[in-house]
């Protein structure tokens, strides 16, 4: 799950990482009013939960009233990357004199929590990841005893000469740190972290992800959730105990189990097909749970036929056989429906749809073929 | 011979009297493994499928000589269970959970690097060994006995993969699934070293998946030890960036963890790719004498 | 350092222990007004930090008015082991159906925290040790990762068949943990561990010790002190850096190092001698040091001879012989002073003493044996 | 020979700007100690007795090759000190520093134990091979070379027994103190190990206290294993119950943990106790030949 940046520094701030003085906004008033209450100028940026806002023109500097309201009505009516902008942060304009990137992730290699930090800050880290990874300095947490604090030292002794600014950060990390495990996070990230001309550290932008796995005890960032950001139907999915992502193809594609469900969008997509989702009914469904995923792939109105690919083991054939025969009536489904069902009580579901009007295939080459062929 | 499960293998059901674990201790039980003990707090001498059922992993070792465990207990209690397991002198713990958080896994990895235990998943659907032991949810009747090691990170599409393979003609030696999280007790190299030295194992098949660079790491040790013929399949050649795929570690960051690189490591290290699931079973059934 | 009954209580209602209705007084007035609102028959319990407050009759019950009002007048005139009762808890009588013993502590052949339950409550579990340690159940933390459920559980399945109570106990033992680390204790014990007539537990007795080094870290443990319950004198030695312990003997001694400080009680012990104190001013003392330690010491009335043992490493003897110059002067001191200053700069200690009148000796046993012969 | 220190070693100093740290430095490398360099974060570049100063751990073993490190620093960031140590690659750490809570210092010597480290303390006065090395606050002139070892839990009680031992003639092979806590890296045991394999050493003294039950302990070890004479000394006879004195490990736990005890069990273990410091050293002269 992810939060806005203004979501970000309020739980930095709430353990002790500094931030520029800024105020959420929705509306172009509230901008007026939180930039004099800030000070002019100011930064007014779009708060949407994609890289490259700054590019895109949604970071920008306002350097007297005029400015103000003129950004604030540009940023606000913005779309960035299909995305509207519909809250903007008004922040103080920091006077930087540098700039750096610290973030944790998990390493899935080393199977540990990783600090990374870089000189260049306000880049992508991939792309330094990349194109010079030795500019990327990463010290690793134990994973038992957490980030020592001659750990968080080494960082902050990388990043800074000045013994000062060396221990002023690495009290930064410690923060971050701490934050990071406390609340599950699968990314927390300050890019830049600046230095101010009094000397100063500071959080300029923040980011932070969050585990799906850990939300379960988190119930205080579950309801940080912006549901106006996020595909709802991806978020009905996910209260059904459904995994589902929207695509821009045509192809509505029902199946059991991740690395299925990816391979069969891929099978479309060799064939020449687009696959309109990715959608997991998971490893034990029931007639409803097929019930539940039909009516959320059809709210996608460019779905022209589905293909259900299941390939049974817990999941029972019989089972998924009925909830396409009772969504079918429901909701008076007229796609064209091909269906691959095989392993466990294969010859029920059949039995069961005989009389269905489907179309049906042997193996998944055939079922996304013929699914393709209807679309001619 | 075969790896990980066997014969040998004396089975503990953690969580055998949940809804998941009584269901599918029939299945293995019925498959033929040898489920000697389950441990459900609380219900000690109740019986599941005829496998008596113990307060803690640690009485039932002692009463039962179990060697490998299989988890199937709820998420939040699933990194207690595998401490449990590990503490009891469990040498293989096989952890089907799904949702356990990524930061705990870090410690239930770490703990268990200490000790003389293996641990599979979690979020894995588990491991059998035709023929000899069916360990997790993996449906039995696929298998077939055989030399093709199959490993991959997905439940379904490994059902599918290894039903191919089946209907070509050819078995398996042991078909495992490591998992679909981002830290995970096992991972491709892991299987590759035991699959190197297992006499039945001919070729093995590698089914990767979007994220992380698990795939491409296990490309340069196959270049540069692995002397079998290995063939791959990688998921998710369609997934968007950022969108959490089903599992917890199917996810493209940013720029990072696609297919395409995946496939091209593979691919430049001498690995056959597969197109689809079907061209896996052929590649493998070509290329075996 | 140690904490009263009624406030170890209250540190387990925060972690979420189960106690029983009750409430701390100081007064018979305040006994009569609790036991009237927790209810008679109430139980009235000294709070003093000694054992054997049972077998001494710190413990009472009563079963009407008139037993409330005898016992509180009577246990509050007591003395327990010399130490003045001040405080009573007033407590519900709780039905006990059964009595366990929970304790932890930090076991130090195994380096780990240890929790130890035994199915016999409200025994001294040291007792228990030395006759039938096979009756006491032991299980060891993981000193990172701590007290894991599945250990808590082995605890509750050893004391209590019901599965039931043992997770309710299991509970139990991971809140003590807890609070066990959270607040470096060195002991958290309670006994007995009841189970009442509802067949719920309760922590009938507490007992928390704290761990000295650990204190600066807990300013709020450290409000808790009761002064009134301490020795003045060592509180004020902690406070200055002195580590003092008082005896029953009369001759004063004054040492640099603890184990040398133990040592040199003992030969005055083995040469027929009575150390009226252990006293310990460390290791880089200074003059003032000095002057604080026999201010200390002399406030024991006991105290007729003063006997200065001191192996210069990093202490100077020379600073050790200004400190008594100037105590010796400042506090008008004519108790004879056997001083045995060895080591470092001790030429220039004879020289700054030699017209001070004290009885020099040259070795540990010299100075012992002449200490006690100026007792005759 | 000797154990733990010696020419070969390289030490550097954590918290050498410190007074503790700065004066001490003075006194071992003016002992004849290889002091290779000191760490005090931020303060790299300044030199200490003529010894550098760097920002970590890591880069003066990078720099210097310390193979061993004494911790002058306060007690609440001596558990840190140790860890950096560690995992920076130093053999040898001896932790002066006094007064670490007893639950830090037990993870402390769990995450040593994994490494091919050791450390003795905390609250230790350090360690003396005479002639060769001192590492620590123990004062060098009481020393002189010879064939006893002397193991202790205290400091200025080490220093008589040692100087004691000088004046009778005899010499000392290496002296340590491991510290008057309750929970410390190396204990007695871990040093007769040590005694037993060093040529140099012909007996062993013991200096044990109230509190715990390491002599306990130590003298069924002697008595099993120790092929040496071991003169033994207990501190605390006249120690009142549970009071503590002084040390942190220094209290008898109601009845547990007396001098008394201890005596014992170092007498029926065939350990030689005096019942003085000075004693102590008669003994150990009466039976060296």
């Amino acid at each position: 799950m992810k939060v806005h940046e203004y979501q970000a520094k309020e739980i930095f701030k709430k353990y002790g990482i500094v931030t520029p003085r800024e105020k959420m906004c929705r509306t172009v008033d509230e901008v007026m009013a939180a930039a004099k209450e800030i000070g002019i100028p100011c930064v007014i940026k779009a708060q949407v939960m994609v890289g490259g806002r700054g590019k895109a023109g949604g970071i920008k500097l306002a350097k007297n009233e005029n400015e103000v309201k003129q950004h604030a009505e540009f940023i606000l009516k913005m779309e960035i990357k299909g995305i509207p902008v519909r809250k903007v942060l008004v922040s103080e304009a920091v006077d930087i004199k540098s700039e750096a990137y610290l973030g944790i992730i998990v390493d899935r290699t080393e199977k540990k929590t990783v600090v990374m930090a870089c000189k260049e800050g306000g880049v992508e880290i991939e792309e330094i990841a990349r194109q010079k990874p030795e500019a990327i300095y990463k010290v690793y947490a134990d994973p038992l005893l957490g980030l020592m604090s001659h750990k968080a030292r080494e960082i902050g002794l990388f990043l800074y000469n000045d013994p000062k600014m060396a221990f002023e950060c690495a009290s930064v990390v410690s923060k971050l740190y701490k934050l990071f495990i406390a609340l599950d996070s699968s990314l927390a990230e300050i890019n830049p972290l600046v230095v101010d001309g009094s000397g100063k550290l500071i959080a300029l932008d923040a980011k932070i992800n969050f585990d799906d796995n850990g939300l379960f005890r988190h119930s205080d960032i579950e309801a940080m959730r912006d549901r106006e950001s996020e595909d709802e139907n991806e978020l009905l999915a996910k209260e059904q105990d459904l995994s589902y992502v929207r695509l821009s193809g045509n192809i509505g594609c029902v199946v059991n189990g991740a690395g299925l469900a990816m391979a069969t969008m891929d099978l479309v997509k060799h064939f020449g097909g687009e696959p309109a989702n990715f959608l997991d009914i998971g490893g034990s469904s029931s007639p409803e749970k097929v019930m539940n995923a039909l009516k959320i792939l059809l709210k996608d109105e460019n779905v022209r036929v589905i293909f259900f690919n299941i390939f049974g083991g817990i999941t029972r054939c019989d089972d998924v056989a009925n909830g396409i025969l009772q969504a079918k009536e429901a909701l008076n489904i007229k796609h064209p429906i091909v269906a691959r069902l095989t392993g466990t009580n294969e010859d029920k579901a059949m039995e069961i749809l005989k009389d269905a009007g489907l179309i049906f295939a042997k193996t998944m080459d055939e079922g996304a073929q013929k699914a393709i062929a209807l679309l001619k | 011979m075969s790896i990980f499960v066997d014969k040998n293998t004396r089975l503990l059901v953690q969580g055998i009297t949940g809804r998941d674990g009584s269901f599918h201790t029939g299945q293995m039980v019925k498959y033929g493994t040898n489920v000697v003990a389950g441990v459900t707090p609380g219900k000690a001498g109740q019986k599941v499928e005829g496998v008596p059922v113990f307060n803690s992993v640690a009485e039932a070792v002692k009463k039962t000589d179990a060697n490998t465990s299989v988890i199937f207990v709820p998420a939040r209690f699933a990194s207690d269970a595998v401490y449990e397991a590990a503490d009891a002198g469990i040498k293989l713990i096989v952890c089907i959970s799904e949702g356990v958080p990524a930061i705990e896994m870090v410690k239930v990895v770490d703990y268990i690097s200490g000790k003389d235990c293996r641990l599979i998943g979690a979020n894995s659907p588990g491991v059998v060994s035709p023929g000899e032991a069916k360990v997790g949810i993996l449906p039995g009747h696929i298998f077939k006995k055989g030399s093709v090691g199959v490993v991959s990170r997905s439940g379904t599409l490994t059902y599918e993969i290894v039903d191919q393979i089946t209907k070509s003609g050819l078995g398996q030696s042991t078909c495992l699934g490591i998992g679909g999280d981002p830290i995970i007790g096992t991972k491709f190299i892991d299987c590759l070293e035991l699959f190197a030295d297992d006499k039945d194992t001919e070729a093995v098949v590698v089914v990767g998946e979007i994220g992380g660079r698990d795939e491409q790491d296990t490309a340069v040790y196959v270049k540069e030890n692995f002397k079998k013929p290995v063939f791959g399949f990688v998921a998710g050649k369609t997934a968007p960036a950022d969108k959490r795929m089903g599992h917890a570690g199917a996810i493209i960051s940013g720029t990072a963890g696609t297919a395409a690189e995946k496939i091209k490591a593979f691919e430049d290290c001498g690995i056959k790719v597969g197109e689809t699931p079907a061209e896996v079973a052929r590649l493998v059934k070509e290329n075996l004498k």
